[in-house]
């Protein structure tokens, strides 16, 4: 049985945060044309860099690592509350919330 | 009265009427206008007289006096001063007399013309100014007076400035002036660059240290460098002096009234030039090369200008252009190192022109402003005194014995044959030919507006009459000193010494002193004359245009035939004007514009200024093409950006 | 009270355009009166300048110094010297002019007109009065704002290409001044810059620096080949904004070249006065020609401003190669003729400060009459207008450089000490003989002479008090310099000899 | 294989899978309960690196709200799914070679640096309060930049409500504060004085 088994290392975790940051770019990639969907990927984007922050600090014993979590938190929170906002709002004025009709800013 | 305060009058009595009479114009009125000018110049007349008493009969020494300091520089002094000497005093009084007969002559030749009082200004003006430039006692000043008379010559050429050839010669005499300019500016550079100083004396005194130096103008030659100085102030003559071929703009300039003419275009203004000359004597005696320049200009515009006088119909016109034959002779005097003989010339014709032109002006009056000679005819028996004094102005201008001219023009003639430089020989030629030229054009004159057929309209005919007394007698007072000055002035002028003070001549080159051991009085000098070719090409010459326009005037249209060539040669003069319009005024009009719009408006503006604007604008345009407006295109553009940081951390930062 | 004089001369007219402002729009008379109070008030406050004013120094006189920004060791510090007091006295004299001459020609928004006039005269004096070197940027800078708004509000119809094109040449050129400050700030750990004057570089700093000051001051005189913003802002411009930038603006980059770029590169100049003296050769000549070849009266005045700057350039610069043309011999002594360039090129700038601006309020007067600038919209005046003909020929005569105008003596000295160096450069320049007349002249033929030309011209009323007033001043200014500078030319020798043996020195550790 | 390790590799292919789920499923509403899902696994490995307050967070706020939120807004706008999905097949080669490049590059770095010799240790003593640690950390420490993150948090809610706000509709029913308050007795009741009546009469 390899080491990867026996104990956990923090490879392990980072591997696990990149995977799960690789898998919400492939779903940004997938999914362009849903903004919510997109809006989900970057909420896993988030997680993941979370995780690696958590990883870091629970291996480093140190705290900083929890309290940046604790701000991304914060502002993923604030980031998903004004972007859910535009998105009603951009339903209400074009019903629809395809990203493939919205090119307004086409230079 | 010290004699400083008597000097600074002399010029301001003018200029202080030229501004009473300008610009209280309408407070003074017309009759205020011309008594305070002429009471102005009369005063500065009557004041050179009496310095040329002093300085020429009484024999005080020369006066060289400082008015103020100009500005002071560089270590040096620019100062504005007198020098008063024999050469400056018999120019003060040659200016202020004919200023003075000109003043009185223009109250009748200008009686109704609404520009009256701006006229006196002019005039006075101008007075002043010539004197500025004749009493200088430095380059500067000399520069000042210089361009001053320029200036009044421009605006009195555009003096009827409703009339567009008039407005056209002004600028025209202007532009060719200051292209002579453009070289008596050098020259004046070259001089303070070489001497350090602008004052005449102290240049005077340097300048035989300058002998041998040498200035490269283009590289690898060297030239002379009093040469150079000299040919550089010799092109400023030349523009003043209307000789060839910067002459465009004196018969152009006949477009002005005809006091103007005979005042600043025959009397005074066009001998600055030679003056400047003759006081720069002390400078071009170091330069052969400068002095067979000089002669060789005065040569072919004696000669050839003269030609042109025998086809001109316009009576101010030939005028004219017998005055820029009679003014390459007093060059053709300095080229022969005889600037006596040249001053002398300038003084004798500053009289019988004058009095030429005034003749012409009083008969254009009669004629109620018509010039052409074809038009006119007979007008013996309606105005006598003009008659008589424009023929005894003509025999002087002929150089005919006992008269003015004869001495004058003789001694310039004798000068030439006398005159080793180079150039001598030819300008020996062009001298004797004119002398014939002269003839004709003076005789052809005086027979076509004054003898045979009258050929005036009707209209005109019935108001024929002499012209008023303002205009009879300068014309009376200017014919005694025609006939007269050159008999009585000849010995002193010449061979008393009377210039020594003034013009240095090199005892080598100085042909005058050569020509005073033979000298026994005028008297024996008209008696000689009648030996001379002179005399008799003066006869020939006579003789011929009595023939040609007085007895058999089919022989001039049977001349005009078959020499039309000739004719349409000297009629175009030399297709100087046409070569110049096409040459200088059309193509720097147009290098002007196509500098404009190629360089200016094209090149810096265009390509280089919106240019570059415009490559912003259009690399703007291209790439804001990439800004697609899609959320994912930026999103992808972001991610792969990021592989690219990630990958460029695993390929560079390995170690890290 | 007088040690703050410069400063009252900065601050006054700046803030002296409050109460104008305050006039407000629907009070355009007490706006006009007010604000001809404040600059007549600055015109009486330099009077103590003139009087107050050794001129048997070279010394910075009436210097005002504290500190202002102590970080980087910024401070306000001002003075003057034989060089800007003239210029000084220049501005003041033109902020009484403008503010006349825009009476009643301007209608719209009387009040913020003049306060923008009354802001840019404390700022140019400003500019002429500083010795620090970002105090001198900042006014610099700060100037072209209140022009912007003159010739962007009350210009002509191009207003906006023309106030653009201004605002972007003039800014691309001091964006390297303002590196050249700030690298001699490191060198130096100061701003002042007479402390920069005696700051050891070596040449090729002196050159890169010499360069980032050119672009500032080239742009600003205007040099050929940066000189196209000047017509296109000079025609649109309003007759008090064409004034200003002809009569003061222009100076600044002149005296920027005595100022920073001969004391403090003096080796960098002589390396590279060959560029300066050909783009002036080449406005002198060039520039000439294409003034023949405008239709629009402004734009030809406009030209023969740039080929009549290049005469002060011309004269600040050819002193190396006259230096050169001397020889060794003469290392310890300045060359003779050296001292006449200097002076010469700074007669001209002041001189060409009356004549432009004089040109222009000519201009303006027509303009106010008939509305049109195009030289063919004209023709004959002189038969309507007698009194305005005889200045427009007068200043058009001092434009050619008549001597006994003030035109003339810069021109004067400037050639003759041109010779000092070079045949050619003479020559060259002494071309403007021909050309300047040329061009001027043959616009007084087509406006001013001739019959009268169309039914405007015909109708055309001679100059009111109010203009025959402002011209003449002129017109005295103009004859009373040309008849005699000595004044203008002692006052500033001790500095032109001072600058002269500074720049002798090289500067090369 | 220890306790640990096994809850790790049991929680984090969980989370894989459901995040590959949020991904790919096409009905939103899906999405969101797998992205719920996910958070929940997340949660449990957090409670593997003993940060227990952040785990627990992660649960209350994402999922309590954050995600209550998507849910809500996702099921109150009428989609159409179809065309939203659109070229999913088109990318779904780039997708995948895009996150395999990225996962592989990551998973360089990550293994070449050594973060596979990083044992997890034995943890916290007995008796350590994560929470009582964050807070403290939190209210010393980064007493600054917490503030700031509660400024964020409210601009983020007076944001969304201008964002999402209408604006009175008409014919709706307000009130007034101001003249509620300016509000005087006589405006509410009015007394009315009037004759008494006698109540036989009336009657009658």
């Amino acid at each position: 049985m390899s080491a990867y088994f026996t104990e956990l290392t923090l490879a392990h975790f980072l591997t696990l945060g990149a995977i799960l940051f690789s898998l919400s770019v492939a779903g940004i990639f997938l999914n362009r044309k849903n903004v919510i969907i997109l809006l989900m990927a970057i909420e896993l984007m988030l997680l993941a860099v979370n995780m690696n922050f958590v990883a870091f600090s629970r291996f480093h014993g140190n705290a900083d690592g929890q309290v940046f979590v604790f701000f991304i938190l914060t502002v993923a929170a604030a980031e998903a509350a004004i972007g859910l906002a535009i998105l009603v709002v951009l339903f209400r004025n074009r019903n629809t919330i395809n990203v493939a009709e919205l090119d307004d800013l086409k230079g | 009265m010290d004699i400083k305060t008597i000097l600074l009058l002399i010029p301001l009595l003018p200029l202080a009427g030229s501004i009473i009479a300008g610009l209280l114009r309408n407070q003074v009125g017309r009759a205020g206008a011309h008594w305070v000018t002429i009471l102005g110049v009369a005063a500065s007349c009557g004041l050179s007289f009496y310095v040329f008493k002093l300085i020429a009969l009484d024999g005080m020494a020369a006066i060289n006096t400082s008015i103020y300091t100009w500005a002071l520089t560089d270590g040096i002094r620019f100062e504005i001063g007198f020098l008063i000497d024999s050469l400056t005093v018999v120019m003060m009084v040659v200016v202020t007399f004919v200023s003075l007969m000109v003043h009185i002559y223009t109250i009748g030749y200008m009686r109704d013309d609404p520009g009256y009082q701006r006229f006196f200004s002019y005039i006075a003006l101008f007075t002043f100014s010539m004197l500025m430039l004749v009493m200088s006692n430095n380059f500067l000043q000399l520069f000042f007076g210089w361009e001053a008379v320029g200036l009044v010559s421009y605006l009195l050429i555009g003096f009827w400035f409703k009339k567009e050839s008039a407005i056209f010669a002004n600028l025209k005499a202007f532009l060719v002036n200051r292209v002579g300019d453009f070289g008596f500016l050098l020259g004046i550079a070259a001089i303070v660059a070489t001497f350090g100083t602008l004052d005449y004396a102290e240049t005077f005194a340097r300048a035989p240290e300058a002998v041998g130096q040498t200035i490269s103008i283009f590289p690898g030659t060297e030239w002379a460098l009093l040469t150079f100085i000299c040919i550089c102030l010799f092109i400023g003559a030349m523009g003043k002096s209307a000789q060839a071929p910067l002459h465009v703009w004196l018969p152009d300039s006949m477009e002005g009234p005809t006091p103007i003419s005979a005042l600043i275009h025959a009397a005074t203004m066009v001998t600055a030039g030679i003056f400047m000359v003759a006081r720069m004597s002390p400078l071009f005696e170091l330069s052969e090369v400068a002095l067979s320049f000089v002669l060789v200009i005065g040569a072919i515009t004696a000669l050839f200008m003269g030609l042109i006088g025998l086809v001109q119909n316009d009576i101010k016109r030939v005028v004219a252009y017998s005055t820029l034959s009679q003014l390459g002779y007093m060059t053709v005097a300095l080229g022969a190192s005889a600037y006596s003989a040249a001053i002398f010339h300038l003084m004798t014709h500053a009289f019988f022109k004058a009095l030429l032109f005034l003749g012409a002006g009083s008969v254009i009056i009669a004629m109620h402003h018509r010039q052409d000679m074809r038009e006119m005819g007979g007008l013996r028996k309606y105005m006598p005194i003009t008659f008589i004094t424009a023929w005894l102005g003509s025999l002087a201008l002929m150089g005919v014995p006992l008269f003015s001219g004869f001495y004058s023009k003789d001694l310039i003639i004798e000068a030439v044959h006398l005159a080793q430089r180079p150039g001598a020989g030819f300008a020996y030629w062009c001298v004797l030919i004119g002398v014939v030229v002269t003839a004709l054009y003076s005789l052809r004159l005086l027979f076509l507006t004054f003898h045979g057929k009258e050929r005036m309209e009707e209209s005109v005919r019935s108001h024929l009459h002499e012209s008023p007394l303002v205009v009879t007698v300068p014309l009376i007072l200017l014919a005694v000193p025609s006939v007269l000055i050159g008999y009585f002035t000849v010995e002193p002028m010449l061979f008393g010494g009377f210039f020594q003070d003034a013009i240095q001549v090199n005892p080598n080159n100085d042909v005058l002193a050569e020509i005073g051991h033979h000298f026994h009085g005028p008297m024996a000098m008209a008696l000689h004359a009648f030996v001379t070719p002179v005399f008799w090409l003066v006869v020939l010459g006579s003789a011929a245009a009595v023939l040609i326009w007085y007895w058999k005037p089919q022989l001039a249209v049977w001349f005009s035939q078959t020499l039309s060539p000739v004719q349409r040669v000297l009629d175009k003069k030399y297709w100087f004007d046409e070569a110049y319009q096409f040459l200088f005024a059309r193509g720097s009009l147009g290098l002007g514009k196509s500098l404009w719009r190629f360089g200016d408006a094209g090149l810096i503006d265009g390509a280089l200024v919106n240019g570059s604007a415009g490559i912003i604008g259009r690399l703007a345009g291209f790439f804001r093409h990439l800004q697609s407006g899609y959320l994912f295109h930026y999103a992808f553009v972001m991610i792969i950006g990021l592989i690219v940081i990630i990958a460029a951390f695993v390929i560079f930062h390995q170690g890290i | 009270m007088s040690v703050h004089l410069l400063s009252l001369l900065i601050w006054l007219p700046i803030l002296g355009s409050l109460p104008v402002l305050a006039a407000g729009e629907q009070r355009p008379g007490i706006a006009r009166i007010l604000a001809l109070l404040v600059t007549l008030a600055a015109l009486a406050c330099s009077v103590p300048l003139y009087t107050g004013f050794d001129g048997g120094t070279a010394d910075m006189q009436f210097v005002e110094r504290m500190p202002w920004i102590e970080a980087f060791s910024i401070f306000y510090h001002l003075g003057v010297d034989g060089f800007s007091m003239p210029l000084i006295l220049l501005t003041n004299f033109f902020g009484v002019i403008v503010v006349i001459a825009g009476w009643r020609s301007i209608t719209k928004r009387v009040h913020q007109y003049m306060a923008s006039f009354l802001i840019l005269q404390g700022l140019m004096v400003g500019v002429f009065a500083a010795l620090d070197g970002m105090l001198f940027y900042i006014f610099f800078e700060a100037m072209l704002i209140p022009m912007f708004l003159v010739i962007g509000v009350w210009g002509g119809e191009r207003r906006v290409y023309a106030t653009i094109k201004f605002f972007l040449y003039t800014f691309l050129g001091s964006v390297f001044m303002l590196v050249g400050l700030i690298w001699l700030y490191l060198q130096s750990g100061s701003f002042a810059i007479l402390d920069w004057h005696v700051l050891p570089l070596s040449l090729t700093a002196q050159t890169w620096l010499f360069l980032a000051f050119f672009t500032a001051f080239a742009v600003k005189v205007p040099m050929w080949p940066v000189h196209t913003w000047l017509p296109d802002a000079h025609v649109e411009a309003p007759t008090g904004g064409s004034v200003i930038l002809a009569a003061i603006m222009l100076k600044i980059g002149g005296y920027g070249f005595l100022r920073f770029s001969l004391p403090i590169t003096p080796d960098g100049s002589s390396h590279l006065d060959w560029l300066i003296i050909a783009f002036s050769l080449i406005a002198v000549v060039y520039i000439g020609f294409v003034a023949l070849a405008q239709s629009d009266m402004k734009k030809l005045i406009a030209y023969s401003s740039i080929a009549h700057m290049g005469f002060a350039t011309l004269g600040f610069f050819v002193i190396f190669a006259i230096m050169r043309a001397a020889g060794s011999d003469a290392d310890q002594q300045i060359a003779q003729g050296a001292a006449l360039g200097i002076s010469g090129g700074m007669i001209q700038m002041i001189s060409h400060g009356f004549i432009s601006g004089a040109l222009f309020l000519c201009v303006g007067v027509l303009y106010d009459r008939v509305h049109s600038r195009e030289i063919s919209a004209y023709g004959g005046v002189a038969n309507k207008m007698p009194w305005f003909a005889a200045f427009v020929v007068l200043f058009f005569m001092a434009n050619s450089g008549l001597p006994g105008t003030s035109g003339f003596v810069g021109e004067f000295m400037v050639i003759l000490s041109a010779f000092h160096a070079n045949f050619w450069y003479a020559a060259l320049a002494g071309l403007t003989l021909i050309l300047g007349a040329a061009y001027s002249l043959y616009l007084v033929k087509r406006v001013i002479f001739g019959d009268v030309a169309n039914q405007e011209v015909a109708e055309l009323q001679d100059i009111n008090i109010r203009e025959g007033m402002i011209l003449s001043v002129l017109a005295i200014a103009v004859l009373l310099f040309g008849i005699w500078p000595a004044p203008l030319i002692e006052l500033m020798q001790p500095t032109v000899e001072q600058l002269l043996n500074h720049v002798m020195q090289t500067k090369v550790p | 294989m220890s306790i640990q390790v096994l809850v790790f590799y049991l929680f984090g292919t969980l989370l894989t899978l459901s995040a590959l789920a949020v991904i790919t499923v096409r009905n939103p509403v899906y999405a969101a309960l797998f992205l719920v899902l996910a958070f929940f696994t997340s949660a449990g490995i957090w409670m593997l690196l003993e940060v227990e307050f952040l785990a627990i967070t992660l649960v209350l706020v994402y999922v309590g709200a954050v995600m209550v939120l998507f849910l809500f807004v996702v099921m109150m706008l009428d989609i159409n799914l179809d065309r939203l999905r659109e070229g999913f097949a088109r990318y779904l080669p780039v997708g995948i070679l895009v996150a395999l490049v990225m996962a592989g590059e990551l998973l360089l770095i990550i293994w070449t640096k050594g973060a596979q010799n990083l044992v997890l240790d034995e943890g916290n003593p007995d008796g350590f309060s994560n929470t009582a640690y964050l807070g403290e950390r939190l209210y010393t420490q980064y007493l600054y930049p917490f503030e700031i993150a509660a400024v964020i948090l409210l601009v983020a809610i007076v944001a969304a409500i201008a964002l999402t706000h209408r604006g009175r509709r008409e014919g709706g029913r307000y009130q007034d504060p101001a003249r509620q308050v300016q509000v005087k007795k006589d405006d509410r009741v009015r007394v009315i004085s009037m004759p008494a009546v006698d109540q036989k009469e009336s009657d009658a």
